[in-house]
């Protein structure tokens, strides 16, 4: 396949692409070549300049100097956003939806008929449109409310069926769950073999070797390798994107002193009910690591929510070292030692015009000197040891989150959870859009933290997140279904979640 | 490395949720104003037995013709994300400029000395509409400057430009076309009504079943992925913007027949109703919400919230604050009758 | 040709008959004012008064506070004004007696502080007038409707409650409708819409400035059809203020009966002649003038020249002497 | 200097990404209005030999110092991404309403009858401007209206209480505590002028150096995660409000010790002038952005404006001309110096 279409045209080409924001240079001299038919894949590290170069290769963006061409003519100019619609289709990193506009909407956006539009007939092709990605949901209904993953589904679902013989998709996995992401594979499969180019980004290398056949890496700003993946092994690939020798360590439960029933409980959830789970009880102790895993309706995320007062429930318990925390309110948790990193970033993550240091230290302004005064000198601190302790490519403490990339985005409302101490850590998808050598410094924080006696939920399905987890609390259709220890198996966990272990 | 939970069971998941009938929430964001209104019309039937009459509702609707043009004007406006405050000055500014562009140079008829023929008056005020419109347009979206301080300049520039050129004074002598729109009748309704009709008519039909349309609600509810969906988002912006102008101008004519002359300071705090009109009727000044068909209804609510008033003939001392608490009243009441919260 | 002068000792400048003469115009957006802004300048040349560039307060007392302040920065000796809102001046007032300013007011009085002369015609007068022309022509019954100005300015207050008072006391058989309209033609075309809707049987109207709604008016009673001859017994009486030459017109016509002249020329001359007679160090006393009017003493010590503000009717509306047949001719 | 990286990798990442001195963009946004400022300034001294006399700019300074308050009440209530057009009504009624409590019930007075102490003046000033924003509050938190269509309800109902209870007389009976603020000079400057700085200093302190302050950025950039933060953003929005009537209320008291007296229209249309004055000066009007210290530049900016035109006795009939081309080029101007787009 490689092969064959080695000698073909270039369905997309970018030479010598240097862009600057400010002082920070997000690509420098820069190049990629896409050959027509292919699926190429390019992977670095957060901040590495991936998103960027996706900016300019759908022309969102001008670069600053060099240039772009598709199938071996010009891009075209900046303002003709048709041709370029034509050239290319994109999932980009940040969402596009519309939340106000409908479902089947916002797959149709733009094109929702040349003369009259058919409101019923595009109900209808939307649903068709969202069939294959199990997205089950009245398109009529506002995009907001739908969740996080049935955001980015209906992204791809439009991406993929405007059309464009090349299509970019930047990080579409981040925020779906297994199942959902075979789904996807199935698809792109599908439009492959019709011979649509695709450009891939993930930070899930396996997901590359399992798509693409080639791969461009990027390393602070800088082209270092393309090359077909079947070349290039695992060890390599995280070696070229790191710049350094060595391979990775995802810390497992296993190094980790086992808890033990003796250590004192910090989290308890006794009889648990809310909005999609009902009777979830559950102790955490200190210095326990907790899997939650399940589908995406299983209600995990809805549980993980409840506990840091995102969410109140409708009966049940709370409690942190015994004592009861107020339903529904996250001063309370907060007040109780329960930090959280929330689902959706962009939600309820950050705030997206204020600075690193603010969005890091803001569940513990108050703590930083006295009466609520917030010292300059001890807000960059924090913002400062975030940067350092969480792997945070930025120009300063001072940087709006808003020009930060994904990864690093998320890293920050890491640091956010954890700035205050806590003594419950509550983690959903803590990982999502982080790549592969800051993940493992992610967990090894997780992992530090239970050791200093914290208890910590992690709501994952990554097998990686996972690992560090002495025990995996299964949920399905809203209760708590299996609980494995330290020993558990992969097939073992999916049946569970599937509903259909024993 | 990293791998994530791939059941080979794909298939295991069933459709959950089922597909519904579908419930149109667009549908009942429209009718938020309905059941304010019908209260209010049941009320009025109570106090006056003149209210219900076809005479008095057609003239509270020839009253707010004028008012809503600029409603539709500000709403389509609004929906893209933007601003306009200067329409309250165009309403006045248009009319007195293609007047004076057409009446001798006389002290009464303050012309401009040009004389053009008499039958312009009408395309040059619309395209002086335009023209500020435009001028909106290259601020906002060239300078990149803020739309709401943009066209607050523009509204003092303009309305200052409506003193200079009239010298202050009243117009009275006005070319007999441009008075017809604003005072003639067509099938027993003011022809103003009909306009007004007919603007709001094409108005909803394009906002709801056309592309172009519909990119007003993409660009106001998230301006970069419009762009990312190929809308030529400053093209749209920018048209909707000189539509605005336009739209504004027409409402001064209509007004002008109304009234007879154009003041001074004819138009002068419009705005506010315009925005009242607008926002009660649904349209959320953050971009992206709203219907046109909402916006109308704001307009009627308020035009017969006034039209109460007067025929309840309230004391001149407590109109204002009477007005002011129904308003809110009438807000409460949609508010709860709907369950959505407003923004 | 003064009233009654004699010299006495009157600011700082007394004796100086050239110091600057500081003029703040109240707006520039009505026809009634924009006559007295054309009158100042001419008034001025004539009577030899030392006048700065006027400023011109745009509708707002912080405006004219500030220009006040201003006009006296730049070394005004003398102040003419004429506040919309007499509220918001007293401390403007305080201050300048306290640096020896005389200060003129036109058209309005204030209510506290101390200035050197009223020059105003009476508008309690304009709404008793107004009162008793439709009054006579009812026949002291029917329905009447009113355009109040604004109730938060003087003058609207005052033709609304003369207007009141008398309807009250001398025809109580009529009927007065007050419609609020903050000076605005649109919202008195809507009221008097309504109320002919309400009322077919209206009989007078009474619009407290011609300037704003003598056009909206007319061109409601032309679509409803009730812009009929003085002989025909469904004839509705209007009675309007200010004598703008539309006014007149209209009075030729037969579409309007009748107007209040409010005399924007008498109040540039008269405002002009007393801040020079005040740096000249004259004083007046209350009584009758030699120019039709009379000096009362509205206390505090203020004087008033309470200026003629003729009724224009068919009769005399062609008389040389009224304004509103100088200009725009 | 930070340092970004983890420690370990730190050697291997080159400085592409350059990570330089932190660039305060926050604080180039504040400057935004100095060179048009300055521009100004050297204008006015061209222009005329008063303007840059001690006493000119003083009374400039007086003049703006109750609309100083309102741009600082404005702009954090625009910060935490809220409106409050009421704040132009307050600033007359709350006086009125204060003074009528405790004056007689006489003709000229216009007391209510109650003839409560004098003494409470100024405290009753202040709790009903507290009550005002504390009713904006009910309204826009929880019953979920439309901050924008609510405080203009609000600013319709209270300016229409003022007139009603007033009976649209401007009230001259005052008790002499009650202008003791807007009369006195202390240390030569006027009294208001050091209320206003002092307040603004405050505001400035507590803006960018506590957490209550901060969170309203928070809160205005972004509500659920403010709230996901642990901030109990609606007690803080009301706290907000209530402050916002307050400082509103404050402002009447200085405007009327200013006057001397209250007019029934006193503060009318000033609203426009306050958001043109936060907006001018870099607050966002979709919350989250914005510095006090931006808004203050705004209001003198606003300020020496209309004492240029004063003192260039600008023909009164192209006063609004001007004054709008002035601000619109002050704005094109401070645009194309920082080159930041504003919203
Ligand atoms: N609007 C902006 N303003 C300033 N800096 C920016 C802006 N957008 C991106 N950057 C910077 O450019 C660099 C590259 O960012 P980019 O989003 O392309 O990274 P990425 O490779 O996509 O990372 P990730 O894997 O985390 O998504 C980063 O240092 C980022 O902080
Ligand atoms: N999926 C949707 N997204 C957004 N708006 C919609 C959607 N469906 C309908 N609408 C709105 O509803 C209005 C009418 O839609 P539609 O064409 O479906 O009406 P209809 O023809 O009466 O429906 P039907 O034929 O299904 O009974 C349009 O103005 C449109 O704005
Ligand atoms: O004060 C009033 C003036 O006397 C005139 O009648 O026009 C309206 C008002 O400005
Ligand atoms: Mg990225
Ligand atoms: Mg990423």
């Amino acid at each position: 396949m490689n092969e064959a279409a080695a000698g073909g045209t270039l369905a997309a080409a970018a030479r010598n692409i240097t862009k600057r924001y400010g002082k920070t240079v997000a690509l420098n001299d820069v190049g990629i070549e896409i050959r027509d038919g292919e699926s190429h894949a390019l992977v670095g590290r957060n901040g590495a300049g991936k998103s960027t170069l996706v900016s300019i290769l759908t022309g969102l963006q001008a670069p600053d100097s060099g240039e772009v061409a598709f199938f071996g003519r010009p891009a075209p100019a900046l303002s003709d956003r048709e041709g370029w619609r034509r050239n290319v289709a994109c999932v980009y990193q940040r969402s596009t939806i519309m939340p106000a506009l409908s479902v089947a909407e916002n797959l149709f956006i733009n094109r929702q008929g040349k003369t009259v539009i058919s409101w019923p007939k595009m109900r209808r092709q939307s649903a068709e449109l969202l069939e294959p990605f199990g997205v089950d949901v009245d398109v009529t209904k506002p995009a907001s409310e739908l969740t996080v993953e049935q955001r980015q589904l209906v992204e791809i679902a439009r991406a993929l069926s405007v059309g464009a013989k090349f299509i970019i998709l930047d990080e579409p996995t981040a925020q779906l769950d297994g199942p959902a992401i075979e789904r996807l594979f199935e698809r792109l499969r599908a439009l492959q073999d019709t011979g649509i180019t695709f450009m891939f980004i993930s930070h899930h290398l396996e997901e590359i070797y399992e798509v693409c056949q080639t791969v461009t890496v990027f390393r602070d700003a800088r082209h270092i390798l393309t090359a077909p993946v079947n070349e290039l092994g695992r060890a390599e690939l995280v070696d070229a994107m790191t710049g350094e020798p060595g391979g990775l360590s995802v810390p497992s439960a296993a190094d980790r002193p086992n808890v033990g029933q003796k250590a004192t409980v910090a989290l308890t959830l006794r009889d648990l009910s809310g909005d999609s789970f009902t009777g979830v009880s559950l102790e955490a102790r200190k210095g326990e690591v907790i899997g939650l895993a399940g589908s995406a309706s299983s209600g995990k995320h809805q549980v993980a929510e409840t506990i840091y007062g995102l969410r109140k429930p409708t009966s049940g318990v709370i409690e942190v070292d015994g004592r009861k925390v107020k339903p529904g309110s996250v001063v309370d948790a907060l007040r109780h030692g329960i930090g959280c990193v929330p689902r959706d970033r962009h939600h309820q993550g950050l705030v997206l015009g204020l600075s690193i240091a603010e969005n890091a230290a803001l569940t513990v302004m108050g703590k930083l000197g006295p009466a609520g005064l917030v010292p300059p000198r001890q807000l960059a601190s924090v913002g400062g040891s975030a940067i350092a302790s969480y792997d945070i490519v930025a120009s300063g403490a001072e940087q709006p989150v808003s020009d930060l990339s994904g990864g690093n985005q998320q890293k920050v409302v890491m640091a956010r959870a954890l700035a205050g101490d806590p003594k419950v850590l509550v983690l959903i998808n803590p990982t999502a859009g982080v790549d592969v050598k800051s993940k493992e410094s992610l967990l090894g924080v997780v992992d530090r933290v239970a050791r200093t006696g914290a208890a910590v939920i992690v709501v994952s399905d990554e097998l990686d997140d996972l690992k560090v987890c002495d025990r995996v609390v299964v949920m399905f259709h809203g209760e708590v279904a299996h609980e494995f220890g330290r020993d558990w198996t992969e097939s073992a966990l999916v049946a569970a979640i599937e509903g259909v272990a024993e | 490395m990293t791998k994530t939970l791939s059941p080979d069971a794909a298939t295991a998941t069933a459709p959950a949720s089922g597909r519904r009938t579908p419930i149109r929430l667009a549908r009942f964001r429209d009718l938020a104003l309905v059941p304010a209104i019908i209260v209010l019309m049941v009320i009025g039937a109570l106090i006056s037995p003149t209210f219900l009459t076809v005479g008095n509702l057609t003239d509270v609707l020839q009253q707010q013709s004028a008012l809503a043009l600029l409603v539709l004007a500000e709403a389509m406006i609004l929906i893209t994300g933007k601003f306009d405050l200067s329409l309250e000055s165009t309403i006045g500014f248009a009319p007195v400029l293609a007047i004076a562009l057409v009446v001798p140079a006389t002290d009464q008829a303050h012309g401009l000395g040009t004389e053009w023929p008499q039958w312009m008056a009408i395309p040059l005020c619309l395209a002086i509409g335009a023209a500020i419109g435009a001028l909106n347009g290259l601020l906002i979206l060239k300078f990149q400057l803020s739309a709401f301080i943009v066209t607050l300049g523009m509204l003092i520039t303009v309305r200052g430009l409506h003193v200079g050129v009239s010298g202050g004074s009243s117009l009275f002598q006005l070319p007999q076309s441009f008075m017809y729109l604003g005072f003639e009748k067509w099938f027993g309704l003011a022809a103003s009504v009909w306009i007004a009709l007919i603007a709001f008519v094409i108005g909803i039909v394009v906002l709801s079943y056309f592309r172009q349309g519909r990119s007003l609600y993409a660009i106001g509810g998230n301006v970069d992925a419009a762009r990312a969906a190929g809308i030529r988002t400053n093209a749209v912006v920018w048209t909707v913007l000189i539509l605005g102008g336009v739209l504004a101008a027409l409402a001064g004519i209509l007004e002008t027949g109304r009234l007879g002359a154009i003041g001074a300071n004819m138009g002068e705090g419009m705005i506010f109703t315009v925005f009242a009109a607008a926002v009660i009727g649904g349209i959320s000044l953050n971009g992206g919400k709203g219907t046109l068909f909402g916006a109308l209804c704001g307009v009627l609510m308020l035009g017969l919230i006034q039209n109460l008033l007067t025929l309840m003939s309230v004391d001149g001392h407590w109109f204002g604050a009477i007005n002011g608490v129904i308003i809110l009243i009438a807000l409460v009441l949609s508010r709860l009758t709907t369950g959505k919260a407003q923004e | 040709g003064e009233s009654s002068p004699s010299s006495a000792p009157g600011g700082a400048a007394a004796g100086d008959a050239n110091a600057k003469v500081g003029v703040d115009f109240p707006r520039a957006d009505s026809d009634f004012w924009n006559s007295y802004i054309k009158y100042v300048p001419q008034f001025g040349k004539e009577l030899g008064v030392n006048m700065m560039a006027p400023t011109n307060s745009q509708n707002k007392v912080e405006n004219l506070v500030a220009n006040v302040q201003s006009l006296t920065g730049q070394g005004a000796k003398a102040i003419v004004m004429a506040p919309q809102d007499t509220g918001a001046i007293a401390t403007t007032l305080q201050r300048l007696e306290q640096q020896k300013i005389p200060v003129v007011t036109v058209d309005t009085r204030p209510d506290q502080g101390k200035v050197y002369m009223v020059v105003r015609a009476d508008n309690k007068a304009y709404g008793e007038k107004a009162c008793k022309f439709l009054g006579d022509k009812l026949g002291g019954k029917g329905k009447v409707v009113e355009f109040q100005g604004a109730l938060s300015s003087v003058n609207g207050r005052d033709r609304s409650e003369a207007f009141a008072a008398c309807m009250k006391k001398d025809y109580p058989g009529i009927t007065v409708f007050e419609e609020p309209t903050d000076w605005e033609g649109s919202k008195a075309s809507s009221a008097l819409q309504t109320r002919l809707n309400q009322h077919p049987d209206i009989k007078g109207i009474y619009m407290q400035a011609g300037g704003v709604f003598l056009a909206p008016t007319l061109q409601v009673l032309r679509s409803t059809n009730h812009l009929l001859p003085a002989t025909d017994p469904n004839h509705i009486f209007i009675v309007s203020n200010d004598g703008i030459p539309q006014e007149f017109e209209s009075i030729r016509k037969g579409e309007i009966d009748a107007t209040v002249s409010q005399p924007a020329d008498l109040y540039a001359k008269w405002a002009l002649f007393y801040a020079k007679a005040a740096l000249e160090g004259k004083s007046f006393k209350p009584g009758p003038t030699d120019h039709d009017s009379t000096i009362v003493d509205v206390g505090n010590g203020n004087l008033e020249d309470q200026l003629p503000a003729p009724l224009v009717t068919k009769d005399n509306v062609d008389d040389k002497a009224l304004w509103g047949n100088q200009i725009g001719k």
